[in-house]
C-alpha cells in the first residue's frame, strides 16, 4: 500500500506533473504566475479544491452512472470552488484581494476534472485524496517555479507581496534581488509566461533524459481530457 | 563510390549564401547612410548586433549537436541581425542590440527548427519583443547629424556601452510626435510646424533604416532587378499604406496624415523591400505575396492612425506572418490539366 | 443499494443529476448565508480604508453612510462626505480617466477649500513596470497632487510636462499620467461646479440632487 | 433562496433525462470497429501477432491493447491502414525495417510430405504427396507456418530478391535533416 | 502563327554546340550486342530465339505480349550467344533479361516486304507495320507507337504535332537528324498523318535550332505540314508543353492528348516510321548524342541498339579528363550510370560524361521557401510543400498537393538555391506509394485465398460430419433392425 502512495507522490510531483508533463491547466498558469507569490497562492487554492473534489468524487464513484458523470463532476467541482471563493472572501479578505480574480478560474482548470476522471473515479477515497494532494502540490510547485522565473527576470524581485498571502510573518521571504533593475516587461506579460513554461518543460526533459527508457510507460498513459 | 545521384545533373548558378549576400549588398547604401547620419554609436551597435547573432546561433547549434559552419556561412543569421539593427534607435545601449539579436536567432529562429522553419520574421519578432519590454530605450531617439558633428569614437563607446546619454540631442521621432499631437487633438498644420517634413534622406530622428528611405528604395529595386525578390509584396504594401492615406487625408486633412508622410516615415521602406520579402515567412505565390503585402500595408496604416503605438510595421508584419499559412492554403497555382479546384479538365471529344 | 442495477435505468439519471444539483445548491445557499455578513463587513472595511487614504485628518461621522448621489453628463457619482461636528469638512469620490489599456479609476479627496487631500488609483490595467508607477507602492508620483487646487497650478498648467503642464510623465509612458491628470482635473471641476450642493448641510442624507 | 435551489434541481433533473435518453439513442455498437479492423488484417490467421487469429488481433486493436504495427505479414500497408482507421499516429519505420520475405523450397531436400501444403493459410504451396512442392509467390504472405512444420528444413523464408520492377529511389539523405 | 503563353520552365546553359556542329557518324559494328527484352513502357517482350541460333539483321527475336508492348529485333546478323540477365541501363545497377548477339560481321538484312506506295496503304495497315517494326517513342517516353496510332485513329484525332523541342542541354540528335534527313522526317510525318487522319499537322522546333528549322521548312514546303518555331526553354520537349504552345489547349490531368484531339510524336519517331513503312525495316538502330565536358570528341553517332555505352565513348576518343558523372540521357532527366558496361536501348538519346563544374550541385541546405521552384514548375505544383511532406514521411500529403501530376522534369531542383534534391524526393515517394499499392493488392488477393481456404475446410468438416451422422443413423437403423429381428 505504501508503495502505491510512493508512486502517487512521485508521479504527481514530477514525472506526471500537471503543468510540466501533462501541460494541463495552462489557462490559470498563464494568468497568475507573474510573481512567485501569486503562483504559490493559486497553487494552494487549487490543491484544496483538488483534495476535496477527489475525495468527494471517489466516495460517490459507485453511484455515478456513465451517462451523467461529467455534469455531476463539474457541478461538484464548481460548488467546491465557489465554497473556497466565498470562504476566503469572508474570512481571509486580504488574501482574497490578491487571489480573488483567479479563484473562479479553478473551475476551468481541466486538471481538476482530469484527476476526477482519471483517478478518483476508479480508486478508493484515501488514495484519491492523496492523489489530489500530491497533484495539487505538484501544480503548486510548477506555478511557483514559473512565477519565480518570471518575477526574477521581469522585475528583479523574489516573492514580492508574500506577506499579503501568508501573513506578515512571511515578509522575510521578500527580496529585491537586483537593485536598480529596469525590468524586462516581456516576462511579466503573457508571452513571458509561455517562454517560462516552455523553457522549464525543456529543463525537465533534460533532467529526465538518462531515465527516458524507464519513463516511457508513464508517458503512454496520456491524459483523457485537455 | 558515391551513391547514385538523382537527376537533374545540372544546376543554376545560385545558392542560399549568394541570395543572402545580394540582400546584404542591397542594404549597404542605407546602412552607410545611417552610419553617416548617426556616427560611431550606430557603427558600434551594428557590429555588436551582428556579433551577438553569430555567437548566439553557434551556441544553439552546438547545443543541438549540429554542424556549425555551414549554418553560420549561409549568412541568414547575420542578415537577421542587420535588419534588426536598422530598426533600432541608433544610439541604443549595447545590451538592447545583443538581447534583440539573441532573441531573433535563438528564440524566433532556431527554436522553431532553424532557417526556413520560423513562422515569424525573426528581426520583427525581436523588435516587437524589445519594444514591449524596454519602451524607454526603444523610444529614445537621436536627431540625425552628419558624421563630422557626431561624437568621436571614444565618446561613442561610452554611449553604446555604458549608457551615457547626451541629452541635448534626444528627440521624438516624427511618427511619435505626430501621434502625440493627434492624440491631444492638435491639427496637422500646427503639429508639423517646427518639425522637419519627411524627406527621402536624413529627414528627422528615427532608426538607422528610417532616415534612408531613398537608399532603401534603391536597394529594393536592385533586388527586384536581380530577381531575388518579386515586385508583388513591396508594391502591395506601399499601396496598402498610400491608398487609405490618400482617401482619408483628402476627406479630413486636419486629422489624417497624407500619403507622402506615411511613405517616407518609419520603417515602411525597410519593411516593404526587405522585411516582408523574407521568403521564409511570406506566402509562396505572386498572388499570395500581393495579398500579404496589401495586408501588411493596411495594418501598418491602421496601427499608425488608430493604434496605441506610433509605428505599426513590425506588428503588421507579424500579424500577416501568422496569416501566411492560410494564404498559402487558399492561393495556389492551377495545376496543368486541372481546374482551380484540382479537378481534371473535361476531354474535348470533337472539333470541327 | 445495488448501484449496478440502478445505473442503467433512465429515471436514475434524472434522480442522480437532480439530486446532486439539489445538494450542491443547498450547500451554496448555506455558504452564502453564513458568509454574507462577513463579506459585507470586509468590503465596507476596504472602502473605509480607501477613503481614509485620501482623507487624512479628523472627522466624526461614518463616511459610508453619509453619501450624496450626483449626476454628471455620463454617470452618477457617489460622493462620501466627512464631517466634523456636523459641518462637511471634505468630500471623497471616484474619478476616472482614459489610460493606455482602459480606464484608470481613482479615489480623490477634496477639502472644503478645494484643495486636494489625496489621490489613489484603485483600479487600472496599465502596463506593469511602466504605467503602474501611478500606484503608491511603485512610486511617489501620485502624492504630487496633494494640496493642489484649481488655482494651484493655474488651469493651463494642469497637464503633464510634455503637454506644457507641471506634472511629470514617466519615460516611455505619457498616456497613463496624462489620463490621471485629466481625471483629477475633472474631479476638481466637478467639485467646483457642485460645491454648494456638496457642502450644504441642509441636503437630506442620501437624497438626490 | 428556495427558488434558486428548486430551479437548479429541476434543471439538473431535466438535463439528466436528456443525457439518459441521448445515451440510448446514440449508443455505438461496439462490434462495428472490430469487424472493420478484421477486414483490414490479412485474414491468414497466422498468429504471429500473438493473438488468436486475425479477429482476436482486431479485438485487441479496438480495445487499444495492441500496436498497429502488430502484423508482420501485413507490413507497412496494413500498419498504415490500421493507423488511419483508428486515428492514431503510427511509427511505421520499424515495420519497414523487416525485409520482405517469401517462402522458398530447396528442391533437393523436399520429400513431398505435404505438411507445409496443409498448414499454408493462403494455399500458396502447390504439390501433392511424394512430389516436390513449390511456392506460388504471389500468394505467399511469409507467415512462416510452413517453415515451422517442415521436417527436412527444405522450406525456409528467404528475403525477396529486388527486381527492376520493384526498385525505387531511396529517400534522399541530407545533412540538415533533423532527427525526429 | 500565334503561339500560346507558357508557364514555368527554366533556361539551363545549352552546351549544344559541343556536338551539334558535327555531321552524323556511323558507329562501326561492335562484336557483341546486348539487346534487352524490355526497352519500352509496358510488358516485356517474349524471346523467340534459342542460344546458338543464327539471326539476320531485322529479324524478330522477341515478340510483344499484351496490349501495351513492343517487339524487339536483331540489330545485326549473327549468332545468339546468350539469353539471360545482363546489366541494365538503370541507376539501380540491377540486371534485366537480355539477348546477347555475337555479330558475324556481315550485317545482312532480312528480306522484307516493301510496299509499292506506302501512301496507298490503309491506316490500319500502317499502324500494324509500325507495331511490327517495334517502334517506340524515341523522345524518351518509349511508349509503343502503334498503340498510340490506333488509339488516336479511334478517337478521331484532328491535330498531329511533331515534337522537335529538343530542350535537354547537350542533346542534339534530333537537331542533327532534322538538319540531315529533313525530307525523310517529313515523309514519316505525312505517313503518321495518313495513319490517323489528322487535319492539322504542326512541327514545333525550338528557335535555338535555326539550321534545323530552315531544313525542315524547306522540306515541308508544298506539303500540309507546318513547321513552327517555338520559344527555346526547358521543358519545351514535354509533349503537353508543346501542345499548350501550339494549340493553347491543356490535356486533362486524368486523360491523354487524344482526349483533346491531339497526337504527339517525336521527330526521330517519324523518321523511324518512314523506314518501317517504306522499307519494312524495324527499329534496330538510333542516333545517340555523345557529349559532355569530359568527352574528347563529342558528336552524334548512328548506333545499333544493344551497343555498350563504353564503345560509344571509346569511338569518341575516350575521356579528355576524368568524368565526375556519367549520365544516360540529358542532364535534366537522365540517369546516372554506375558503370558504362550497359547497352544503348531504343530510348537512349544521349550519353554524357560530365565534369564537376558542369554538374554544379552542392550540399543541400534547408529550404528557405523562396518559391523559385513554384515559379519554375511547368505543371503548377508546389515542390517545396510536397518535399516537406515527403521528408516528414507523409507521402499521402504530397499526393494531395499534386505529386501524381509531377513529370519529374527537374526544373525545381535545377533552380533551388538550397540545392535540395526535390525530384529525388518525388520519385522516392512515387516509388513508395507504388510499393504500398502493390502490397495492398497482394494483401487483398491473399485474404481472398485465406477466406476460401477457411470456407473449404469448414465445408469438408461439415461434409465429414454429415457423412458420420449418416453412417451413425445407418448403423442405428441396422441395430434397430437386428434388435427387432431378435425379438
Amino acid at each position: 500500500m505504501s508503495n502505491l502512495y510512493a508512486r502517487i507522490t512521485r508521479d504527481s510531483l514530477w514525472s506526471n506533473n500537471i503543468v510540466f508533463a501533462q501541460t494541463l491547466g495552462l489557462c490559470p498558469t498563464m494568468a497568475v504566475t507573474s510573481t512567485a507569490t501569486n503562483g504559490l497562492g493559486m497553487g494552494l487554492a487549487t490543491t484544496a479544491v483538488l483534495v476535496a473534489s477527489n475525495m468527494l468524487i471517489s466516495s460517490i464513484r459507485h453511484a455515478v452512472s456513465d451517462e451523467v458523470r461529467i455534469p455531476v463532476y463539474i457541478v461538484i467541482i464548481a460548488t467546491l470552488v465557489t465554497l473556497v471563493d466565498v470562504s476566503i472572501n469572508a474570512w481571509a479578505h486580504d488574501l482574497y484581494k490578491v487571489l480573488g480574480l483567479y479563484i473562479a478560474l479553478i473551475v476551468a482548470n481541466c486538471a481538476v476534472l482530469g484527476r476526477a476522471e482519471a483517478f478518483a473515479a476508479r480508486n478508493p477515497v484515501l488514495p484519491s485524496g492523496m492523489d489530489g494532494l500530491m497533484m495539487g502540490l505538484g501544480f503548486t510547485f510548477a506555478l511557483t517555479a514559473i512565477g519565480l522565473v518570471r518575477e526574477i527576470l521581469g522585475t528583479g524581485t523574489l516573492f514580492a507581496d508574500a506577506h499579503l498571502l501568508l501573513g506578515p510573518a512571511f515578509s522575510f521571504m521578500e527580496f529585491k534581488l537586483i537593485p536598480d533593475y529596469k525590468g524586462f516587461l516581456l516576462m511579466i506579460l503573457p508571452p513571458g509566461g509561455f517562454l517560462a513554461v516552455g523553457f522549464l518543460i525543456a529543463a525537465k526533459r533534460i533532467i529526465d533524459r538518462p531515465r527516458a527508457s524507464v519513463a516511457e510507460s508513464v508517458q503512454v498513459a496520456a491524459p483523457i481530457i485537455r | 563510390m558515391n551513391p547514385i545521384a538523382h537527376s537533374p545533373h545540372a544546376h543554376a548558378p545560385i545558392s542560399v549564401g549568394r541570395v543572402m549576400a545580394l540582400v546584404m549588398l542591397a542594404l549597404t547604401p542605407a546602412t552607410l547612410s545611417g552610419f553617416w547620419l548617426y556616427g560611431w554609436p550606430a557603427v558600434n551597435l551594428w557590429a555588436v548586433s551582428l556579433l551577438a547573432a553569430l555567437l548566439g546561433e553557434a551556441l544553439v547549434l552546438r547545443l543541438q549537436q549540429r554542424e556549425i559552419k555551414p549554418v553560420l556561412m549561409d549568412g541568414s543569421g547575420i542578415l537577421t541581425a542587420w535588419l534588426l539593427v536598422l530598426s533600432l534607435p541608433p544610439w541604443a545601449p549595447w545590451w538592447i542590440a545583443v538581447l534583440g539579436s539573441l532573441f531573433a536567432v535563438i528564440i524566433s529562429k532556431q527554436l522553431y527548427g532553424g532557417l526556413g522553419q520560423n513562422p515569424f520574421n525573426p528581426a520583427m519578432a525581436a523588435r516587437v519583443m524589445l519594444l514591449i519590454s524596454f519602451p524607454v530605450e526603444m523610444t529614445t531617439w537621436t536627431a540625425p547629424q552628419a558624421f563630422a558633428r557626431a561624437p568621436g569614437w571614444l565618446e561613442s563607446l561610452s554611449i553604446t556601452f555604458s549608457g551615457a546619454q547626451v541629452d541635448a540631442i534626444a528627440s521624438a521621432s516624427l511618427l511619435g510626435h505626430v501621434k502625440t499631437e493627434f492624440t491631444r487633438g492638435i491639427e496637422w498644420q500646427q503639429a508639423m510646424s517646427g518639425y522637419h517634413a519627411p524627406a527621402l534622406w536624413g529627414g528627422g530622428a528615427g532608426s538607422m533604416g528610417e532616415t534612408a528611405a531613398l537608399f532603401l528604395l534603391v536597394g529594393g529595386l536592385f533586388l527586384i532587378y536581380k530577381r531575388v525578390i518579386t515586385w508583388h509584396a513591396p508594391a502591395a504594401m506601399l499601396a496598402g499604406v498610400v491608398v487609405p492615406a490618400m482617401i482619408f487625408s483628402a476627406i479630413n486633412p486636419a486629422h489624417f496624415a497624407g500619403p507622402l508622410y506615411h511613405l517616407l516615415s518609419g520603417g515602411l521602406m525597410l519593411g516593404a523591400f526587405f522585411i516582408i520579402t523574407d521568403p521564409v515567412t511570406s506566402p509562396n505565390t505572386g498572388t499570395g505575396q500581393f495579398i500579404f503585402g496589401l495586408g501588411c500595408g493596411l495594418l501598418t496604416w491602421i496601427i499608425r492612425t488608430w493604434g496605441g503605438y506610433p509605428e505599426g510595421v513590425a506588428f503588421a508584419v507579424m500579424l500577416m506572418n501568422a496569416a501566411t499559412p492560410i494564404i498559402d492554403h487558399y492561393v495556389k497555382p492551377r495545376i496543368y490539366g486541372r481546374n482551380r479546384r484540382g479537378v481534371s479538365l473535361e476531354p474535348v471529344k470533337k472539333e470541327s | 443499494m445495488d448501484f449496478e442495477q440502478l445505473r442503467g435505468k433512465l429515471y436514475y439519471q434524472v434522480l442522480l443529476l437532480g439530486g446532486v444539483a439539489l445538494v450542491t445548491t443547498a450547500a451554496l445557499a448555506f455558504a452564502d448565508k453564513s458568509t454574507s455578513v462577513d463579506i459585507a463587513a470586509a468590503q465596507a472595511r476596504d472602502m473605509q480604508q480607501s477613503l481614509t487614504q485620501v482623507l487624512p485628518g479628523r472627522y466624526d461621522n461614518d463616511l459610508l453612510k453619509d453619501t450624496v448621489l450626483l449626476a454628471t453628463q455620463s454617470e452618477e457619482v457617489t460622493v462620501y462626505r466627512a464631517r466634523r461636528v456636523g459641518r462637511v469638512e471634505a468630500v471623497v469620490f471616484k474619478v476616472s480617466g482614459p489610460g493606455y489599456a482602459g480606464p484608470i479609476d481613482c479615489m480623490m479627496g477634496i477639502d472644503r477649500g478645494g484643495h486636494i487631500t489625496g489621490v489613489r488609483v484603485i483600479k487600472h490595467k496599465e502596463t506593469p513596470g511602466l504605467g503602474d508607477k501611478i500606484e503608491p507602492a511603485k512610486g511617489r508620483w501620485i502624492y504630487d497632487f496633494e494640496d493642489k487646487s484649481l488655482g494651484n497650478p493655474s488651469a493651463d498648467k494642469w497637464y503633464v510636462k510634455k503637454d506644457g503642464g507641471v506634472f511629470d510623465q514617466f519615460a516611455g509612458a505619457t498616456i497613463t499620467p496624462r489620463g490621471v491628470v485629466r481625471a483629477v482635473k475633472g474631479g476638481l471641476d466637478f467639485f467646483e461646479k457642485n460645491r454648494v450642493q456638496l457642502l450644504d448641510e441642509t441636503v437630506v442624507k442620501g437624497g438626490k440632487s | 433562496m428556495i427558488t434558486a435551489i428548486a430551479s437548479l434541481t429541476i434543471l439538473g433533473a431535466i438535463l439528466g433525462l436528456i443525457l439518459g435518453v441521448a445515451a440510448r439513442v446514440f449508443r455505438v455498437e461496439g462490434n462495428a470497429l472490430v469487424a472493420e479492423l478484421t477486414d483490414i488484417l490479412p485474414g491468414s490467421q497466422c498468429g504471429q501477432c500473438g493473438f488468436p487469429g486475425c479477429s482476436g488481433a482486431a479485438q485487441a486493436l479496438a480495445e487499444g491493447h495492441a500496436p498497429v504495427t502488430l502484423c508482420p505479414p501485413g507490413g507497412r500497408a496494413v500498419a498504415l491502414a490500421l493507423a488511419a482507421k483508428l486515428g492514431v499516429e503510427a511509427d511505421v519505420s520499424g515495420v519497414q525495417d523487416a525485409r520482405p520475405m517469401i517462402a522458398e523450397v530447396r528442391e533437393e531436400l523436399c520429400i513431398g510430405c505435404t505438411r507445409c501444403f496443409k498448414v499454408c493459410p493462403t494455399d500458396a504451396i502447390m504439390g501433392a504427396a511424394q512430389q516436390i512442392h513449390s511456392v506460388f509467390r504471389e500468394a505467399c504472405t511469409a507467415c512462416g507456418k510452413c517453415e515451422a512444420v517442415c521436417p527436412t528444413e527444405s522450406i525456409t523464408l528467404q528475403p525477396v530478391q529486388l527486381t527492376l520492377h520493384a526498385w525505387y529511389w531511396h529517400k534522399p539523405v541530407t545533412q540538415t535533416t533533423i532527427a525526429a | 502563327m500565334k503561339l500560346f503563353k507558357l508557364r514555368g520552365g527554366v533556361h539551363p546553359q545549352g552546351w549544344k554546340e559541343l556536338a551539334s556542329e558535327r555531321e552524323i557518324r556511323i558507329l562501326p559494328l561492335p562484336e557483341r550486342l546486348f539487346v534487352p527484352l524490355q526497352q519500352h513502357v509496358g510488358a516485356p517482350a517474349q524471346p523467340l530465339v534459342r542460344v546458338g541460333e543464327h539471326v539476320l539483321k531485322g529479324q524478330l527475336i522477341a515478340a510483344s505480349q499484351g496490349f501495351i508492348s513492343a517487339a524487339v529485333h536483331s540489330p545485326t546478323s549473327g549468332r545468339i550467344s546468350a539469353i539471360g540477365d545482363y546489366a541494365a541501363a538503370h541507376p539501380s545497377g540491377l540486371t534485366a533479361p537480355t539477348v546477347t548477339i555475337a555479330s558475324d560481321g556481315d550485317d545482312r538484312w532480312l528480306d522484307t516486304d516493301v510496299p509499292a506506295d506506302p501512301f496507298l496503304l490503309t491506316p490500319e495497315d500502317i499502324a500494324a507495320r509500325v507495331g511490327k517494326a517495334g517502334i517506340v517513342g524515341l523522345g524518351g517516353a518509349t511508349f509503343p507507337s502503334a498503340v498510340k496510332l490506333n488509339l488516336s485513329r479511334k478517337n478521331n484525332v484532328h491535330t498531329l504535332i511533331i515534337n522537335g523541342g529538343e530542350c535537354e542541354p547537350y542533346i542534339t540528335c534530333d537537331d542533327r537528324l532534322m538538319r540531315e534527313h529533313a525530307s525523310n522526317i517529313i515523309e514519316g510525318v505525312r505517313l503518321i498523318r495518313h495513319a490517323v487522319g489528322a487535319v492539322n499537322v504542326m512541327v514545333g522546333i525550338e528557335e535555338n535550332k535555326p539550321a534545323a528549322l530552315f531544313a525542315m521548312q524547306t522540306a515541308a514546303a508544298g506539303t500540309e505540314v507546318k513547321v513552327i518555331a517555338v520559344p527555346a526553354m526547358y521543358p519545351m520537349g514535354w509533349d503537353k508543353q508543346m501542345i499548350r504552345a501550339l494549340t493553347g489547349r491543356e490535356v486533362p490531368a486524368d486523360g491523354r492528348s487524344a482526349d483533346i484531339g491531339v497526337l504527339v510524336h517525336n521527330v526521330a519517331t517519324a523518321f523511324a516510321v518512314r523506314d518501317a513503312v517504306r522499307f519494312g525495316r524495324p527499329l534496330v538502330s538510333r542516333l545517340v548524342t555523345v557529349s559532355g565536358g569530359a568527352v574528347a570528341e563529342p558528336g552524334n553517332l548512328m548506333v545499333p541498339v544493344g551497343t555498350l555505352v563504353e564503345t560509344l565513348f571509346g569511338y569518341c576518343g575516350g575521356f579528355s579528363s576524368k568524368p565526375a558523372r556519367l549520365v544516360l540521357g540529358g542532364p535534366m532527366m537522365g540517369m546516372e550510370l554506375s558503370t558504362i558496361n550497359v547497352p544503348v536501348v531504343k530510348g537512349t538519346s544521349g550519353v554524357l560524361a560530365l565534369t564537376k563544374g558542369e554538374i554544379g550541385r552542392e550540399q543541400a541546405s534547408p529550404c528557405i521557401r523562396c518559391s523559385s521552384c513554384i515559379r519554375a514548375c511547368p505543371v503548377g505544383l508546389l515542390p517545396l510543400q510536397m518535399a516537406a511532406h515527403i521528408r516528414a514521411g507523409d507521402s499521402a500529403g504530397a499526393v494531395s498537393q499534386g505529386l501524381k501530376d509531377c513529370i519529374a522534369c527537374g526544373c525545381c531542383s535545377f533552380v533551388c538555391p538550397s540545392h535540395i534534391p526535390l525530384v529525388h524526393y518525388f520519385n522516392f515517394a512515387k516509388g513508395e506509394l507504388m510499393e504500398q499499392e502493390r502490397g495492398k493488392l497482394k494483401q487483398e488477393a491473399t485474404k481472398k485465398l485465406a477466406d476460401e481456404r477457411i470456407a473449404r475446410i469448414q465445408r469438408i468438416e461439415q461434409e465429414r460430419q454429415a457423412a458420420a451422422a449418416k453412417r451413425k443413423a445407418a448403423r442405428e437403423a441396422r441395430e434397430l433392425a437386428a434388435k427387432a429381428g431378435t425379438v
